[in-house]
Parts: structure tokens; C-alpha cells; sequence
């Protein structure tokens, strides 16, 4: 048993912080989805890309033949921490690059896509930027449903149909697309296939979809006779489904991220709290350390799912538990800063350098992304159904 | 004990939802949020002639004298509307303390120009602190021959671009307790020194920064007691918080509604999803919170149109409000799934007011404490057994 | 719209008042399920159901014929709020005899049924006690599924099965039985009838079933070869389950007593603390805030019910809101209650009046026995599916 | 950071496990509640034997010198298990105490006691107030001759009717700061003028009212420094927060294991009802919470374990096991159904400790309290890197 890093990550945690210093301007404080929605933040992230890149961080924990460092786990640990804590951007290459198509093409790709795909992505480029194709609008958290189509001609196919929801389309130079190529099927998780189409193809459209706020993360995706070459094909035509699966199984390590990210608006809303001398109050002292407590629990839950993961153990239902965990917790804790704030949490969070801005508009704007938070990646009720079946074995509910 | 809405009550309550579904549809309601106006003075001038702002002015200010339960009902339909429109600010904030402590001179001067003409008040309370108390009032009033002079800095005026009169709360003398030496002034927002500045805010139902540098108000446009005027401050907070609560449990009905409806439609895994006990449960703890913020506010209001005002349970009203109007929202957009965080849903229209309402008329904590006040004194039954 | 009671139900609570200073022990407190658990107490609530029909008030909702004043639901309302309050024993004859079998036998039950058994029930005689046995081991929510059978032979009905539990059962006179007549039938809920029987039968045994802390409210009644008269078939035979439900839905004010109920332990708690001197603190307020508001909210709710009731509209999934809406506030209430109390909230609920208890004991006993209620009569779950079906058209959910 | 226990931690897990379900079943837990002792002394015999009591204490006075974390681990196993006996008063609440701020001379009179004989110790602290605050000590002291007197009346002394000693906190001066002025006695239970009764609790823990008149202790009798004994009481509230908490942990645990089991079995409209999503979704939102409570204090107890003791996360543990062990056992019960309320179930065996666990090692508003207070000076990174 043993609760504290070694000498080792909290020098990396050190280093982060240094780079961090260096690198960001002072004050510095970057929301969640700001580079998918602003252009300056956009061109920021990547710039910050390609300095994670030279540090080796951007893609540490792959393999050194791949532009890697082979982190430990707990490496990445400390760098989700921090990249949550100091909003770091540019951290995933699109929403995807760093995280699962590196790594499912190192799986299934062949030596040719090897080549051509991940070396951008490593290396920061703007290349190497991708956007991940599931959802429809049919099939939201019934995965398996979905409907596009990819027809095989010659060597090639040819992709029609419609997807939703596809964070940085807009930004992407390339899509993980997964979509169906046979639809004779008893089953509907068989019959799937995952392709790279290039953003550029003909025939391929992006629509932005707007949030309720009025920022631009979603987008939907058009597909008119969209031409893929037959090569484009990752893995084997119709097992798509078990290559999703682990492709979905590398982005878990999201609560670690939410960790750090949680624990800074925590802070900002403490030093907040003091500056404007409401702390002595015995209302808000007990909310503060109700919310403590829940931050040290769910990292408590992040680290074990972690050191499981380090173990070598079998990690399922876990991500679950603790992606349901910060969706309840964020909330929360938006809901408490944003009584905290009071009438100064009505101020746009689009429009966060105002001189009425308090707590750098932190809580205002994660207070209206959270939501967003937990409907993505699998809503809060999908990972409860997660967790019921996988780490409680009880029978399915829905 | 009757819960039912009198025969005329049930008429404002028609003919303002008719209204406003007619005039004020979602898509009205998106365009104003791109005008800075924040308002349709078409709609409004529609308002004035159907005689909705002098819904409760006495008729002999050009009014129709409505009650308190009616104005508390009219409320309701602008929230389920989501009506942008200066008429909280103008009817209640300012109409209301005019009707209250105004002389008959500034009643007759005020009230008919609000009821026939729809001219457009502001109250401009709320400074750095903005927490409701009255040692958040700092902006300076200084008495000079018969004329006072005003400096300092108003926060979150509503629609004061567009106000031809603001309500400002003053101080004019510093005391032991912040509550004294605290004045209301009726200033007219075309005199010199006033400066106007739309602060960006989610609702996009423009509430402004005033500045007052050296604005000059005669001495008779002082609103009732001098140094008294804490008083007033109170009596807008206690009709704030009723039918602010109001409007919310207007919105929350209708929020609701939405869900309701789209849990029975929307389909996953070939079934709708109010199939699952996870949602059908969830919207039923809505429902029963939905239900209970809208009898609290309306028995707060049958309680203060009786002449009985409640200082509990109007903030049981606006507390309640607080709760519910926020879970609502939150959860509605959940339970749409990704469609509701988009701006095509009308769901996310109502959660753009959340923080807005929530603010005005009193967070939960000032509630919850205000509530904790009037319990000091509370008799239980069982003691007076004895 | 009018939020206050009138003149007439304002009178009739001070002369329920006066008939508790009269008639009941200084500082009585009477709780949940006493009158099952203590023999004492059981005495002193017969004592009680004789006063209160003496008082007309023991079956005021039934017509006069009967033994009722034909009271108005307001009248009942307040009735209910009062007993909840004070604790009023004896109210109920039994746990049903006032409340469903009366009114059933009224509607369905033979001129002779009638005439022997509503009698003793409006006049508080021990005679006039009754329990309910639906329940069986293997139906619980699942009503419909029993199994308990009664075999026609000649002018009687042998009676074969299990019933669970049946509070009262060893109090009672009679029984008012479900059970199924018919086996062959497609759906489950049809093949059901309604009996009385004579708990001194021969072949009946009652079991007690102890709670966990060690009181006696439920038994479990074993049928062998209990014969019972045909006539004491109440309505017709295999068209028990729409008696059934009819019954069912006479059970519906619990939610008025529960109001006062909750507002007894509320006041009592408040009067605790300031004499305590905690009432100062914040967080102590706060809680008193909230509880006062949920209070308020909740007796709206159950008002709103009864109004409906009162205007002739129908009620369907009210009832059933109030129930799972007063489960949950009488748990929160009992656990800020204990909280309150400390180390005293630790006392024996079943031995209330040692020198060390608080709160006349009140606190801890609602404590454990509100699980109880939120299980018994339909436990907050199967209240939410009712609200869910009948209140929102939404489709089953289970 | 390492989640897994070392190979003798898990060693001493399993011992204990092994050896409670085996002397320990839930018959026996019932059968105790019947006995006024409240436990079993054939078992406590086989636990000092086994060397149980001895499992912290130094191998100098008898004892196998096992480290906190075992002391933890050992807690999740009698909470699991449900073990009624004087084990925490006897070792935690008196024996660690004695090892931290005995003399010599007292150590080695009373460890060896413990470890091998298993003397029965308890501890005497709480009265009227029963708040865990200086200002509820009112017992009085008062020094004559080298000897002191004692009087006053101690509350919830547990297992007072078998303790061989009390240690026992006194007041023996006035000041301006309660916490100073008190002091703590070791007390034979034999002395005269003591007089002790059982208190009717739901867990039959035997908690005891003790009286003490004109008691007469020697001055060589008092632990650690007179008049600031409330340093001690803050060594053993820290203690007891993190043990209580490990106590209801393992409780959870448990009764979690036969919920979640009892939800795959039980069927209702022919399928378990587990399969009802209202059922599982409450499992899952519980399990994140046992899970939450382990660990939190795993990393309390480890944290003193390494002799950084953490007042933020021992209150924390405390905090979050006060709020998990009541939701485990109130929704267990209620998710059993009408059957879980019984006393043939064990899982109300559970629920009925939960007060008596929840006020010792504090209740949730004193820890949230305490945890605040430890943020007072927390120093947020952010304004670190500047």
C-alpha cells in the first residue's frame, strides 16, 4: 500500500509545471473545447502540439518505434493531472489521434498506413489531426445500429449516409469512420468496418452544429458517394466491431484528466471565496469541504483504476464508474460556484475577458459544458448500465 | 382550501399564453437574443394595448387592477414563454414600490405613462458585491440645494438601454447599521452623467453597468422616506422573490412538458426511452418538484393578495425555485441526450436563463437563512396543548 | 384559489385538540405501530376507537346509515393531519377495518355481510377488528402473481397457501383474504376473490414476523385447510382483482397523516435544538430551512390530492407521488434528526422511556421505521411506476 | 502509488477473516444481542490468544508491534463481520493512548495486560453534551494529598461493565479555553464509588452510563501531562475517526456483497430484479461509494501509517463513511423489500449499529467542519507557479 507518487512523477509533474510556465501565457486558464471553438485557441493548441511533440510528451506512451517514450502508466497519470489542472490544448491531435487511432492502427493497420499516419501524428502536425465518425442520429448510445454505408467497387468504396455529433470535423485533416458493409446481418454489431477517409474527399460535407450556448464542438457529416480508396479499410471487413471496442477501451482514462481539471476550478473558487471574504461563512466552509472530500474520493477511484491498469489487471468497468462519478461531480461543483458567483455567473461564457468576469469564467462555462460532459462518450446512464452488468454482474436493464 | 384559478384569473392566464404563443415563439425568442435591444417593442407596444402592463395598476392610473395572483399567473405564461421584455423590470421592480410609497403627484406623473404608454423603468440596485444586502448600496447621493447628486456604479440593470426612468437605490448617509441612510431616486436616463453599457451575459436579457457620474435629481424625486428606503428595497425583494419563482415555475412546467413528450418519442435500443426506469423514474422526482414550486408560489402569492404577506414562504417560494428550475434544465438536456446540448432544441433556451433568475429576487443560501429567521419565532402546536 | 382552511374545519381541529388534552395521558406520543408492537398500547387505542365513535368521528367518511357523519374531505383531511400529528391511536380498527373493508363491504358485500360485520367496525369494538392478507411470499409488488387457493366445496371454500406480511394479524377478528379461485386463466390477474375470515378458523396460523429492531407489526398466516361459508364470498367470485384495486384505492390519504406526522417530529426537533442552544448555527438552520420547505411542499402536494378528490376529479397517480414523495422526506428528516441527536439518536427505539432518551424517542424509532413505510403499501419504486404510467402516459418501465 | 495490500497485511486480513466467520457467524451476533455482556469472553480468550489485542502493541510488552494499516485492516474485518466485543475501547480507544503518552512504569503494567491477558479496557469521555468538544467535560477532579476525587457522570462508556480499567477524562481546572484543564485518570473499575448501568441501545454495544462519586485515583494514575489531556482526547479522536470509519467500511463491504447478491436472486414480474434499472442504477451509484469509502481510508490510515498523519483526510474518511454506511444499509434494506425489514435477514443487522458507529469518531457536520478548517491554509498550485 502505498499513497504518494514516486521521486519519478513528481519530477515529470515538476517538468509539466516548468513547461507550462514557459510556454503559456500568464494566467492562462483554458476551458474545455476552447481550441474546437476558437480559431486563436485552435492555432494556440496546435502551437503547443508541436512543442509536446519535441518533448516527447504528445505521444508518450507509445512505443519508442512509434515516436513514444512507452510512459508507465503513472506517467500518464501525472500528465492527465496536470493537462486537466493547467488546461493544457492540443493534447489528443483532433479528439482522436493521439488516443485510439494511433494506437488501433499500430493494432490493425497495415505497415502502409503505419507509415503514413503516424508519424503526424507524433510529430504534432496539423497532418495529423483527426476526428472520430460514430454516432447517427439514430443511434446514439445503441452503438451497433448504425446505418452508413460503405459499398464496395473495384478497389474502392463508396461511403453514403449521415453522421452526428463528430467533435473537430471542422478541424480534422483526417476521419476514423466507422460505418457498416454488410447489412445482411443477424446481429447488428456485425457487419462493421472501420475506414480513414481524407477530409478533403468529394462529396463529403461538414455542417457545424451549434451547442445551446452557441459554441461550435459538434458537427454532422454528410456522405454523398464519398470515394474511399479499398486500402483505406483498417483491420478486416465486417469485424469493425470488436476493433470499436478496443479503440473505445483506449479513451478511458478521461476522469484522470477531469480530475485535474476539477481540482483547478476547486481552487480558483477557494482563493475566490477568501478574496471576497465569504470563506468564515459555515455555509459555504462546509460546501468547500463536501467538495473536497469528493475530489479526493474520485481520484482516489482515477488512481485505482490506473494502478489496476498498471498491474496488468483487467480494467472494465472502472472507466465507467468513474466517467459517471465526475459527470454527478461536476455538476455539482459547477452548481456551487456558479451560488458562489451569484449574479456574476450569468456573464456569457463565450465572452470571458469582460471586466465583470469572476474566476476567469471557469465556472460559468464548464457549468454549461458539463451537461455536454456527460452526454458524450457514453452518457452517465450508459456507464451505469456498464458498470451494473460488467462490475456487478447483474442482468442487463435496458 | 381550493386550488382551482376563479373564473377571471383562469382568463388572464388564457389570454396571456395565447398571446405570447402567438407573439412570441421560440424562433422570436432565438432572433432577440441576437438583438441588442433584447426586446420587440412591436411586441411590447401589443403589450401596452392589450393593457398587460397595467395589469394590476389601479384603474385610476389607467390601469385594470388586477391582484396579486393575477400578475403572479401572468408571470408564469412569460416564463413557459421565455419572453424577453422589459416587463419584470418595469411592472414589478418599479411599478410596484411607485404604487406602494409613491406620492400621489409621482403616481399620477408615473403610472398611467407605464399602464397607457408602456414607457420602460429600471431598478438599479445591485453593485460590486451584489448580494442583496444593503451594504452592497455604495453608489453616493449628496444633498446640494434642494437637488442631489449621484455618483457611483450600478451593476445588472435590467434593460436600463432601453428604460426611460431607472430606480436607483442611494445611499445617503453612512450609519452603524448598513439598512439606514439608504434612498430611492426616480431618475430620468436622460440626464447628464449616465452612462450605459450591456454586460455579455448567457440570458442575453441585457442587463446593463450604469454609471453615475454627477447625475443631478431633484429633491422631490426621491421615492418615499428618505434614509428609509431600505424598506422599499425589501418589499421589491419580497415581490421579486414570488414572482420570480413564478416565471420559473412557468418555465420549469413547460421545460418538463418538453421532456415528457420527447421520452415518449425518442427511441433507443427500439423502445422509448421512458421505458427506462432510469428516465421515467427521474421525470417523475421532476414532476412531484415541478408540483411543489408551483403550489408554493402560488399559495405565497394567495397569501400576499390576501394582505398576509408570508416572509417564509416567499422564500420557500423563490428556494424551491432555485432547485427546481435548475434540475430541470439540467436534466432535461440529459435525458435528451446530445440533441438537447444543441441549439435546435428548445430545452437549452430555458438553461440559458438559469443563472439570471436564480440571481435575481435571491439565491438559496439568503433564502434558506430568511427562512431559518422566521422559525425563531415559530409556536408548535404541541406546546400550545399545555 | 384559497389557501387556508374555513371557519367549520378550523373548529373541528380545535375539538380534535381538545379530545387529545381530554383523553390522552400529558406528554403522550404515540408512535408508529405501537398499537401492533404493545399490548398496552393496544388497550389504550380501543379505548381510543371507542371514544372516537362515540364522537362520530371513527368512520366520519362513511355515510350516516353506517355509522358515519358523511363527512366532507376536507373534514377527513384534517382528521388525518391531526391523528398524524398527536399520534392518535385505535383510528384504523385493525389496519383496514375503517379504511377498506367498511367501504368495500358497502359496495360489494351482501345485505347480511353488511349487517354483521360494519356494525361493530363504526362502533370500535374489538369485534370490529380486522387485518388484510394480500401478500405472499413470491408477490410482493408483483400483486396479481398469488397463489393462495380456495377450493369450492358444497356451500364452503377450503383455503390453501401463505400469506406474509400481514400486519395486525394478531390483533384481528376477521380477515380480509385475496386469494384465487381460479388456476386456469391466461392472465394472472384474473381468477382472484375476496373473503372474509374468521381468525379464530380452524387450520389458521399466525406467526409473528419481527422487524429488525425487534418489534412485531407483521405475521406471517399459514392456511390448512381453512374452511370458510360460501357466503363469506364478498362481491363475485374470479372478479376480485377490480374489488381488489377498488380497495386499494381507499387507501389512499396516507400521505395527509404522514404530514402530520413529519410536522410532529419537525416541531419536536425544533424545539430540541434551541433548548439545546444549537439553533444558532448555520448549518443547523439551514437544515430546518430546507426540512421546513420540503414540509410545506409536500402537505401542498397531498392538499392538491384531496382537492381533486373533493372537486370529484379523478385521482389517479397523486396518491402515489405523495407516498414516494414522503418515503424519501421522512428518511431525510429521521437522518437529520439522528444527526441532530448525536450519541442520543443511539437509544433503543422499543425502550422509549429511559432517563437518557431524547426527543420523547420519537426520532429513532421514525428512523427505522420508515423504511418500513417506504416498503410497505406499495414501496416508492411501485409508487413511481404508477406516477410514470398513469400521471406521465409513459410506457412500463419494468 | 500502490492499491495492494503487502503479503502480511494480507495475511492479517485473512486471519481475521477466517477466524470471525468461524466464531462469529451471524447467529452468534444475534445471540449477543440476548446476552447483557454483549460479548463473548470464550472468544475474546481465542482472539488475545491468537494475539488479536496485541496486534499494535510493541513485541517489548507483548505484543506482534503490527503497524496502523494492519490495526485498519483488522477494523474492515470486525465491521464486516459485525463482532460485538470490547476489542476498540480496549485497543484503540485506551491501549493506543497508553503506548503514545504512558510513562514507563505504566506501560509495562498495563500493555502486557492487554496484549496477553486481555484486560478489558474503557474509555470515559462523553457527557451531557455528547458533542466531542472540551466544553462537554464537566467530570471534576480535584487534587487532595497526591490523590485526586472524582466526580461526575460519564455517558456511552463502552463496555463499561466488563472494563477491568477506565481511562477516564476529567476536568481538574477552569480557564478561559475549555480545551485546556483536562485530564485524564486511569481508574480501576473496582475503586469505590463507581457505579455503572447499561444504556438501552439499538446495537446492543453495551454503552453504559457510569457514575463516579467522591472516586478516589492516585496522582501516579494520570496519563501524559495533567491539565492538558486534550491533546490525548484529539490523539484518539483522530485514531477513532479513521478506525470507525475502517469499522463501517468493512460493514459496507459486507453489506453491500449481500444486496448486490440478493438483487441476481430475488425475482419480481419473472426476472431479478436487478434487471430493474432503479435497482441496479443504485447499486452502481452504492458500489462507487464503497469504493470511494475504502480508499479514502486506506490513504488516511496509510498517511499515518508513514507518520504523516492528515486531520483532512482522516476527517474525510470519517465524513464519507458516516453518509455511506446509512445509505448502504437504509437502501439494503429497502432494496431486500418487505423481508430486508425483518430480523430474519442480516442485513438489518447492520443498519442497526449505524447510529452508535456514526456519533463515535465524530459526526459529519464536525468533520466537515474540521476539513474547512484544514483548507483554511491550503495553497492551490495555480498560485504556486507564479
Amino acid at each position: 500500500m502505498e499513497f504518494q507518487f514516486g521521486e519519478k512523477e513528481e519530477k515529470f509533474r515538476s517538468e509539466i509545471r516548468e513547461f507550462v510556465k514557459d510556454n503559456f501565457p500568464p494566467d492562462y486558464f483554458g476551458h474545455l473545447f476552447d481550441e474546437e471553438m476558437d480559431d486563436d485557441a485552435w492555432d494556440f493548441a496546435m502551437s503547443i502540439s508541436k512543442k509536446l511533440s519535441q518533448k516527447k510528451w504528445l505521444t508518450m506512451s507509445w512505443p519508442e518505434e512509434y515516436g513514444g517514450t512507452g510512459a508507465s502508466t503513472w506517467e500518464r497519470v501525472v500528465f492527465g493531472e496536470e493537462a486537466g489542472y493547467w488546461g493544457i490544448p492540443g493534447i489528443s491531435m483532433g479528439i482522436s489521434g493521439t488516443a485510439w487511432v494511433g494506437p488501433s492502427l499500430m493494432l490493425f493497420g497495415t505497415k502502409e498506413q503505419q507509415d503514413k499516419y503516424i508519424p503526424s501524428i507524433a510529430a504534432g502536425e496539423p497532418d495529423g489531426v483527426w476526428c472520430t465518425a460514430y454516432s447517427e442520429p439514430d443511434s446514439g448510445s445503441d452503438l451497433a445500429s448504425l446505418q452508413t454505408f460503405a459499398q464496395k467497387e473495384g478497389d474502392e468504396y463508396v461511403i453514403n449516409g449521415q453522421k452526428v455529433w463528430t467533435s473537430c470535423a471542422h478541424r480534422a485533416r483526417w476521419m476514423w469512420l466507422a460505418c457498416r458493409t454488410n447489412a445482411e446481418v443477424t446481429k447488428k454489431h456485425h457487419g462493421l468496418s472501420l475506414f480513414i477517409v481524407d477530409m478533403k474527399s468529394k462529396g463529403l460535407t461538414v455542417n457545424p452544429i451549434k451547442n445551446f450556448v452557441g459554441g461550435h464542438v459538434f458537427n454532422e457529416i454528410f456522405f454523398k458517394d464519398v470515394r474511399v480508396p479499398a486500402n483505406n479499410l483498417v483491420g478486416e471487413e465486417n469485424k469493425g466491431w470488436a476493433q470499436l471496442m478496443t479503440a473505445l477501451s483506449f479513451e478511458r482514462g478521461v476522469a484522470i484528466t477531469f480530475c485535474g481539471r476539477a481540482r483547478r476550478i476547486f481552487d480558483e473558487l477557494l482563493c475566490y471565496a477568501k478574496e471576497i471574504d465569504i470563506f468564515y461563512k459555515p455555509e459555504i466552509r462546509q460546501k468547500f469541504a463536501d467538495l473536497a472530500m469528493d475530489l479526493e474520493a474520485a481520484k482516489l477511484l482515477a488512481y485505482e483504476a490506473a494502478w489496476k491498469d498498471h498491474m496488468g489487471m483487467t480494467v472494465i468497468h472502472e472507466p465507467s464508474r468513474d466517467k459517471a462519478n465526475f459527470d454527478i461531480l461536476l455538476e455539482k461543483l459547477t452548481r456551487i460556484g456558479t451560488n458562489m458567483l451569484g449574479a456574476f455567473s450569468q456573464l456569457d461564457p463565450l465572452n470571458k475577458d469582460t471586466r465583470w468576469t469572476r474566476v476567469k469564467g471557469a465556472v460559468e462555462h464548464l457549468y454549461y459544458y458539463c451537461i455536454g460532459m456527460a452526454i458524450a462518450a457514453g452518457t452517465t446512464f450508459t456507464q451505469k448500465t456498464i458498470v451494473g452488468q460488467f462490475g456487478l454482474q447483474q442482468p442487463k436493464s435496458y | 382550501m381550493d386550488f382551482a384559478l376563479e373564473k377571471d384569473q383562469e382568463l388572464i392566464k388564457k389570454s396571456a399564453r395565447e398571446f405570447f404563443e402567438k407573439e412570441c415563439p421560440k424562433d422570436k425568442v432565438r432572433e432577440l437574443r441576437e438583438d441588442p435591444k433584447g426586446y420587440d417593442p412591436n411586441m411590447w407596444k401589443k403589450m401596452t394595448s392589450l393593457g398587460f402592463l397595467g395589469l394590476i395598476i389601479p384603474e385610476q392610473y389607467g390601469g385594470t387592477e388586477g391582484e396579486f395572483i393575477d400578475l403572479m399567473l401572468f408571470m408564469e405564461e412569460i416564463g413557459r414563454n421565455l419572453v424577453p421584455s422589459p416587463f419584470f423590470s418595469t411592472v414589478v421592480l418599479c411599478g410596484m414600490p411607485l404604487m406602494e410609497f409613491g406620492t400621489n403627484e409621482q403616481k399620477d406623473t408615473f403610472l398611467p405613462e407605464i399602464a397607457e404608454k408602456g414607457k420602460i423603468w429600471s431598478f438599479a440596485q445591485t453593485e460590486q458585491l451584489a448580494n442583496h444586502e444593503p451594504e452592497d448600496i455604495k453608489l453616493k447621493a449628496t444633498l446640494d440645494n434642494d437637488e442631489y447628486t449621484l455618483n457611483g456604479t450600478k451593476l445588472f440593470v435590467p434593460y436600463a438601454s432601453a428604460a426611460k426612468y431607472f430606480l436607483v437605490v442611494a445611499r445617503t448617509s453612512e450609519g452603524e447599521n448598513p439598512e439606514e441612510g439608504i434612498t430611492l431616486f426616480i431618475v430620468d436616463s436622460k440626464t447628464d452623467g449616465i452612462e450605459t453599457e450591456i454586460i455579455p451575459t448567457t440570458a442575453r436579457d441585457v442587463r446593463c453597468e450604469v454609471k453615475f457620474t454627477n447625475v443631478k435629481v431633484p429633491k422631490k424625486n426621491i421615492l418615499g422616506e428618505p434614509e428609509n428606503g431600505w424598506k422599499i428595497v425589501d418589499y421589491v425583494f419580497q415581490n421579486t422573490a414570488v414572482l420570480k419563482a413564478a416565471e420559473m415555475s412557468g418555465g420549469a412546467q413547460a421545460a418538463f412538458s418538453i421532456v415528457n413528450k420527447y421520452a415518449k418519442e425518442r427511441k433507443q435500443f427500439d423502445k422509448p426511452i421512458g421505458s427506462l426506469q432510469a428516465v421515467q423514474f427521474k421525470l417523475v422526482d421532476l414532476l412531484t418538484d415541478i408540483d411543489e414550486l408551483k403550489y408554493l408560489v402560488h399559495e405565497a402569492a394567495w397569501n400576499i393578495n390576501a394582505g398576509s404577506p408570508s416572509r417564509k414562504l416567499n422564500s420557500m417560494a423563490k428556494a424551491k425555485a432555485n432547485a427546481v428550475y435548475h434540475d430541470m434544465c439540467y436534466h432535461g438536456i440529459f435525458l435528451h441526450g446530445a440533441i438537447g446540448w444543441t441549439e435546435e432544441m428548445d430545452i437549452g433556451l430555458y438553461h440559458l436563463r438559469t443563472r439570471s433568475l436564480e440571481f435575481e429576487g435571491g439565491g438559496t443560501d439568503i433564502h434558506m437563512e430568511k427562512i431559518a429567521k422566521e422559525l425563531e419565532s415559530y409556536q408548535p402546536d404541541f406546546l400550545n396543548l399545555k
